[in-house]
């Protein structure tokens, strides 16, 4: 259990901090096109052209582009979360 | 944002967004507004990136602390709050005498933030409450304004209230003050309104009430919505725009707005008991009397009750004026407030009410001051002003009225300018629409409305480029080079209103006041933190229950940054308090020990820009606390003392042996001899001190900062001066012995024989 | 002055014919809550008005029921119907009964 | 599973907290003094040119009696008690020797230490040792205020012998005042007064327990800076980062300030207020980045940061000089990278920081608390200190994207010099899979927005119709 810390490794960010801004701009602007995708689709689309499933996964892809976006962010502004 | 709208085309015709106009102008208006709300946030933040996250000025300061108290200690301690740091020794009920929707709006939102494990400081949240509140503003005035005229203008709008210096001024980060969201409650009951009056719903009416119950709980100038929506009912009786949508309208609103705003403690039953309120009661008797008449018509309508209907209507218009004015005159209803005669006679409150002129912003605007407020938008609003009434309906006729009485009301006071902006963005707004839909109206019609819109998203600085795809769309049309010159003038036009708007915004707006900058001859910024040294000074080394002493400016920044006690503040609702202080200030070093004694003052602090060449310190407001003295103790405070015989107003050795001894001059000039050149040279006056090297009985020095700017004395006890000990009862000021031995020489002064004494009085606006 | 007393009745008759059965209840309410402001009213001047933010909650809770009344009875009224474009009665009374929770919360509020 | 962990890991945290306690406890033993043990000599070094008093002392220990000599005793006089930080003793290969409190028959108001040797003592044979120890507030301000263009002086009480509870043969003190403008001072031949020393001995044949008051009042201008609370904030974040934030309340100590303070006088030459600190240094970490510093009401600007070799030396000006009695607070805080502090070998993570860092040179710390915050959903934390601390019940933090919350370690220790700035071990298990639940808690609470989105367009028309069914 308990490791001598001869036998350890110094611990470094999975990501290096210096490509934080880079995976922040990327992130979020691929997220906000796909939001705006979104959004656009639902506000057009009428009740009889409206597909759930693109709309879900465009949804799931703008969360997830933004989602880590916004953590990419947070951590390039100093919040280490 | 801009990549999104480029990246659109790209994959856009599977969507078949492109033939969907009514999806394209939503995402496009979105975005536009999204825009505006960010270029207006980030250009109210100069003064966080050039200083700090910090709150401005002073009467934030005050709101800072009481949100920071209610986040503490809950809503309803702070309702109840007693606070005994202020106003020694009468003490503030706070939660009865302000108007709690900033700190509760920020308490809300800091609870919020809470709850999802957000642990931003309130402080912060206090910061940047302004510039987000102003994003929300730009829709309001976006909603207002396509209520008004179209999306397209509403859009211009936006952009324009985003941005406008006349807004900004008030809404920079760390400007912490009521008006920073109630203009926001403004806009969004004017927009309410609107749509209640365009729709005849109760719902809307009951929703418009509900925004006027937040802007009565958030600042003063409620007054200009309760007495501006009556005018324009009235106005449309006038005109015989009677309908039953007004009268739905205008009844539920009024009647629910009123329970609503007695719901405020600091308002409390002020809306049926004084004058400022009446004109609505008058108007809702009015429109139910002519509404019970229109029913009685409509019941029988043949011609015979026309005069009868005219009549009854002027008969009653007469009755509810003079059961108004009878009121009055039996004293029910409260007389119009000095505040309010100040509006309307400018000179009113120079001659009767000195601490209401003292404050530089109730000063008559200047004309610059309008254009470096509004800039192109003040020669524009005109034209949307035309326009509006051209093609009047009933929501023109509010925006016109809107339009008139703002102009008027900034006209006689800076800070009204406040209420101005607003419609001004909004006729500037309608203006410019119908101009480029001049321009560009040969173009087919779905294009016209996209490329309207494309164009004001130029507006907000972002891509250029567009301009000219824009233009060169013009060239395809028909052979005529005006179009494109006036769009291309336009253009440019807009490009300096946004530099102005900048520039404006970061130069003359946002400086925190209480840290000062001052730049060396390489360009290198040097912080005086003058105010904060002394401020924490105070807080760390005096005694938890100190007694400072200090003119009212400074009152709630020591509050607030020295959470120490003190005896007047910003909240000037006691003159006779004040004018004690100024007395205090005034008298010699004996007279005012007495005041000080009598007033239990431990420390007594002054600022003294004379080292540094700061112009708005404590010796040149001093007249003003003269002034105020005078005017509560006319006995032994005359102005004239404090002049030169030539009635010129100078601390040099020419001045004035009052002034040369009084203790707001001792107290600067204690031991001063760095500064200028002249050791002792007074740089913000420029002139050497006349009364030097003098020595201080009764008080001692106890801190200066580094740079003069802030001084504190301590006020020795009565055994450190081997006096003997002045019993209890004795200890009252004496009235005859700080007459000044030159009263044969007093010449006329300025302010004579006119004692008023408006006591215990709340007189400022927020 | 006296065409003025002479059309009374006729009035009267007009009411009664013209008015719908729906009309007439509404208006039955509104008489009732106006004789309950007045009765109220008359209360405050003979005893006086001593909890002042009581006597006025009850009192203007009575002509907002009122006005409120009023306008549900001119958006009810079909002869409006292109005056309140797009008001449907039911919006109506859906509208009045929503004003109705507003204004009790507050007067209960107010009442303390 | 996931309900269960942090009870599980409370449990842990609380066993191990228990066995820390025993530990204390049980270090709590009975000694002897033995007449086998002789001191030979004691060389004596008390520098009292700083607001702390430092003593060392060189001691040659003698073994007479029959037996190898494992371990001996170091005594500290009732009257400093209260006033040691810290007491440490090395051998002559300078390594540092183990000691533990410790208690004799019969001598209840004098503190004991044992001192275990790293090789037994033979019979006969001579060996050196060093104690240092640090006495805080032994320096009282004589007289206790002063006004601004007064120098401070300061009075020190304490022993003239090494207060020992073997036989001493000879010994020799030297007072170290750093200062020639020394008012009064015991004198007790043989004595020599050099420039700011003061040499006492050698004397001879001082029995056990010996105790003569040696008095001396001098000048000393130096900081009287008294940290009279610090709390030490140290957040771990595995992606990358470890955020350091000191709340420190400073108190300048010396003699108070009488009558007022002049500016011009202040302004007029730099020898005015001589016992004022208008500025210190505080050194930090070499790796540290985006310091900042400040207080309730902001930003305090006046500041210079240097980046040296092997740290960061901040010269922090309080807003205000400190005179005697004048108090002021501040918010110190920076980010080191994590490689610097954390290991880790799969998923058992080790935490090794300081306990406490560089504030003031010679500084004196009254109260010190510690937290450590470590990353959400980490589990079976194991402390390891390097001197007796209080350990405080763990707690939980919640900050931005936490549902559970982190744990805290908190610990806390009266009376802190800058001999105690020494590491601390933290060791926890943290699944790396962990880190994933920060971004998808965003992503999930995006996706939830749409989704309202989503319904919100259904219900909307539903709604609609419903009204148009009514209205029909």
């Amino acid at each position: 259990m308990s490791l001598e810390i001869e036998s350890m490794v110094r611990h470094v960010s999975p990501i290096n901090p210096a490509v934080f801004p880079h995976l922040t701009l990327l992130l979020l602007s691929i997220g906000i096109f796909f939001t705006a995708w979104f959004f656009v689709y639902e506000v057009t689309s009428t009740k009889s052209s409206r597909d759930l499933f693109k709309e879900l996964l465009l949804s799931l892809v703008a969360s997830l582009f933004s989602g880590f976006g916004i953590l990419f962010l947070l951590l390039w502004v100093g919040i280490y979360v | 944002m801009p990549a999104t709208i480029a990246a659109k085309p790209v994959n856009g015709p599977d969507q078949g967004i492109f033939h969907n106009t009514a999806g394209f102008s939503t995402l496009i208006t979105v975005t536009v507004l999204t825009l505006a709300w960010l270029a207006g946030f980030a250009s109210r933040l100069f003064a966080v990136i050039r200083f700090e996250s910090i709150i401005h000025e002073f009467d934030p300061w005050f709101n800072y602390r009481s949100t920071a108290y209610m986040v503490e200690h809950g809503f309803y301690n702070f309702l109840n709050w007693f606070d005994e740091r202020a106003w020694y020794p009468l003490g503030r009920i706070v939660g009865g005498t302000v108007y709690p929707g900033l700190m509760l709006t920020s308490g809300t939102i800091h609870w919020f933030l809470h709850a999802l494990n957000i642990p931003i400081h309130i402080r912060d949240i206090c910061v940047f409450l302004a510039p987000v509140f102003s994003g929300l503003t730009a829709i309001a005035t976006y909603l207002l304004t396509s209520e008004l005229w179209s999306r397209g203008a509403g859009l211009f709008a936006a952009c324009f209230i985003a941005i406008v210096p006349g807004y900004s001024s008030r809404s920079v980060a760390g400007s912490y003050d009521n008006e920073g969201i109630a203009i926001f409650a403004l806009q969004f009951t004017y927009y309410l309104w609107l749509k209640s009056v365009k729709s005849g719903s109760v719902f809307w009416s009951v929703c418009t009430a509900l925004s006027y119950f937040y802007m009565v709980s958030a600042w003063g100038g409620y007054v200009f919505i309760i007495n501006l929506i009556p005018l324009h009912v009235f106005v449309l009786l006038i005109m015989g725009r009677f309908s039953q949508r007004l009268f739905v309208s205008y009844t539920v609103f009024y009647i629910i707005g009123l329970v609503f705003s007695m719901q405020i403690p600091f308002v409390g039953f002020q809306p049926i008991r004084t004058s400022e309120h009446m004109a609505a009661s008058g108007v809702f008797a009015l429109l139910m009397a002519v509404g019970a008449l229109k029913y009685l018509h409509s019941l029988n309508p043949k011609g015979e009750w026309k005069q009868l209907l005219i009549l009854g209507t002027i008969v009653a218009a007469g009755a509810v004026f003079l059961a108004v004015v009878a009121l009055t005159y039996m004293g029910i209803i409260a007389p119009w407030s000095g505040r309010f005669y100040s509006l309307w006679d400018t000179g009113y409150a120079k001659i009767h009410i000195p601490i209401i002129a003292s404050v530089s912003e109730h000063q008559p605007t200047t004309w610059s001051s309008f254009f470096f407020d509004l800039h192109v938008l003040v020669c524009t609003f005109p034209v949307g002003l035309w326009y509006c009434i051209k093609n009047i309906n009933d929501e023109r006729v509010f925006v016109a009225l809107y339009a008139l009485s703002a102009v008027y009301f900034a006209g006689v006071m800076v800070r009204l300018m406040l209420t101005l902006t607003p419609v001004v963005c909004v006729l500037a707004g309608i203006a410019f629409s119908i101009i480029l839909e001049l321009v560009l109206k040969e173009e087919d019609t779905t294009q016209a409305p996209i490329e309207t819109e494309e164009v004001k998203n130029d507006k907000s600085g972002k891509a250029k480029k567009r301009v000219q795809e824009t233009v060169q769309a013009q060239d395809q049309g028909p052979g005529l080079y005006a179009r494109p010159g006036t769009v291309i003038a336009f253009m440019i036009l807009l490009m300096l209103f946004s530099v102005h708007c900048t520039w404006a915004t970061s130069n003359a707006y946002s400086s925190p006041s209480i840290v000062l900058a001052s730049y060396g001859n390489d360009g290198s910024r040097r912080i005086l933190d003058d105010f904060r040294e002394a401020y924490g000074w105070l807080s760390q080394n005096t005694a938890e229950d100190a007694r400072i002493m200090s003119w009212w400016d400074y009152g709630y920044q020591i509050a607030g940054m020295g959470n120490r006690t003190t005896l007047v503040d910003n909240n000037t609702w006691n003159n006779s308090h004040i004018a004690l202080v100024g007395k205090a200030m005034a008298s010699n070093e004996t007279a005012a020990y007495e005041i000080m004694s009598m007033l239990d003052v431990d420390y007594v602090l002054v600022i003294f820009g004379g080292a540094i060449g700061y112009s708005g310190d404590d010796i040149n407001k001093f007249i003003w606390m003269v002034r105020i003295a005078e005017g509560e103790h006319p006995k032994d405070i005359h102005e004239a003392d404090y002049f030169t015989e030539r009635g010129e107003y100078r601390i040099d050795a020419e001045g004035s042996k009052t002034m040369l001894n009084c203790l707001m001059y001792k107290l600067s000039y204690y031991r001063y001899d760095s500064g200028g050149s002249p050791p002792g040279y007074d740089r913000t006056r420029n002139a050497l001190p006349g009364n030097r090297g003098f020595k201080l009985t009764y008080l001692e020095e106890s801190y200066t900062t580094e740079h003069w700017l802030v001084r504190i004395y301590r006020v020795k006890k009565r055994d450190e001066f081997n006096r003997p000990r002045v019993p209890l009862a004795k200890r009252t000021i004496p009235t005859s012995n700080s007459i000044s031995k030159k009263t044969s020489k007093r010449r006329k002064g300025l302010l004579k024989n006119k004692p008023t004494v408006v006591k215990g009085k709340k007189m400022r606006l927020e | 002055m006296p065409s003025v007393i002479s059309v009374i009745p006729k009035l009267y008759h007009e009411y009664t014919t013209k008015t719908s059965k729906k009309l007439k209840i509404v208006d039955a309410y509104l008489l009732y809550v106006f004789l309950t402001g007045v009765i109220q009213f008359v209360y405050c001047c003979l005893v006086g008005t001593f909890p002042f933010n009581s006597f006025l909650s009850g009192f203007i809770s009575c002509v907002s029921s009122f006005v409120l009344g009023v306008c549900l009875r001119l958006q009810v009224n079909p002869e409006n119907k292109n005056e309140f474009s797009g008001l449907s009665a039911e919006r109506g009374f859906a509208d009045f009964i929503f004003a109705h929770l507003v204004l009790h919360i507050v007067v209960m509020n107010f009442i303390g | 599973m996931s309900i269960e962990l942090p009870a599980k890991s409370k449990m842990r945290i609380f066993v191990v907290f228990l066995l820390f306690i025993s530990a204390i406890c049980g270090s709590t033993n009975v000694d002897t003094i033995s007449g086998e043990v002789k001191i030979k000599n004691v060389d004596r070094i008390i520098d009292c040119s700083s607001q702390l008093v430092k003593t060392t002392s060189k001691i040659t220990l003698e073994n007479t009696g029959k037996a190898p000599l494992k371990n001996f005793l170091l005594a500290v006089e009732s009257s400093v008690k209260d006033n040691l930080s810290f007491l440490g003793v090395k051998d002559s290969n300078n390594k540092d020797l183990r000691l533990s409190e410790t208690v004799v028959k019969g001598y209840g108001d004098v503190r004991f230490y044992r001192v275990d040797l790293k090789d037994p003592l033979n019979v006969g044979s001579t060996a050196v040792v060093v104690a240092e120890a640090v006495l805080t507030k032994a320096l009282q301000p004589y007289p206790t205020a002063i006004t601004q263009q007064e120098d401070q002086l300061v009075k020190f009480i304490g022993n003239l012998y090494f207060f020992s509870p073997y036989h001493v043969t000879s010994q020799k003190t030297n007072v170290i005042l750093n200062t020639k403008t020394i008012e009064s001072f015991t004198k007790v031949k043989p004595f020599s007064q050099l420039d700011g020393t003061l040499v006492y001995g050698a004397y001879a044949n001082i029995g056990p327990f010996t105790e003569k008051e040696l008095s001396v009042h001098f000048k000393n201008n130096s900081p009287f800076l008294t940290v009279s609370r610090i709390e030490r904030l140290i957040e771990v974040s595995h992606w990358g980062n470890i955020a350091i934030e000191e709340k420190i309340e400073i108190e300048h100590t010396g003699a108070k300030l009488k009558g007022p303070f002049s500016r011009y006088d202040y302004q007029q030459d730099h020898h005015s207020g001589p016992a004022s600190v208008r500025s210190y240094k505080t050194f930090l970490p070499a790796s540290a980045a985006d310091v900042y510093y400040r207080d309730t009401n902001g930003n305090i600007s006046t500041s210079n940061m240097k980046v040296k070799k092997d740290s960061v030396e901040l010269d922090l000006r309080p807003r205000y000089p400190l005179f005697g009695g004048w108090k002021t607070h501040y918010t110190l805080g920076y980010n080191v990278p994590s490689y610097e502090y954390l290991y880790h070998s799969g998923n058992e993570y080790l935490l090794k920081m300081r306990v406490i860092d560089h504030v003031v040179d010679d500084m004196q710390v009254d109260e010190l608390v510690t937290k450590v915050i470590l990353p959400e959903g980490a589990h079976s934390i194991k402390a390891n200190f390097p001197y007796p601390l209080t350990r405080l019940p763990d707690t939980l933090h919640y900050t931005y994207l936490d549902t559970q919350g982190r744990p805290v370690i908190t610990f806390t220790k009266r009376n802190v010099v800058e001999n105690h700035i020494q590491d601390f071990q933290l060791r926890y298990t943290f699944p790396t899979i962990f880190m994933l639940r920060e971004p998808l808690l965003v992503v999930a609470s995006l996706y939830t927005l749409f989704l309202c989105v989503i319904i919100y367009v259904r219900l909307d028309f539903s709604i609609h119709k419903e009204a148009h069914v009514k209205a029909n």
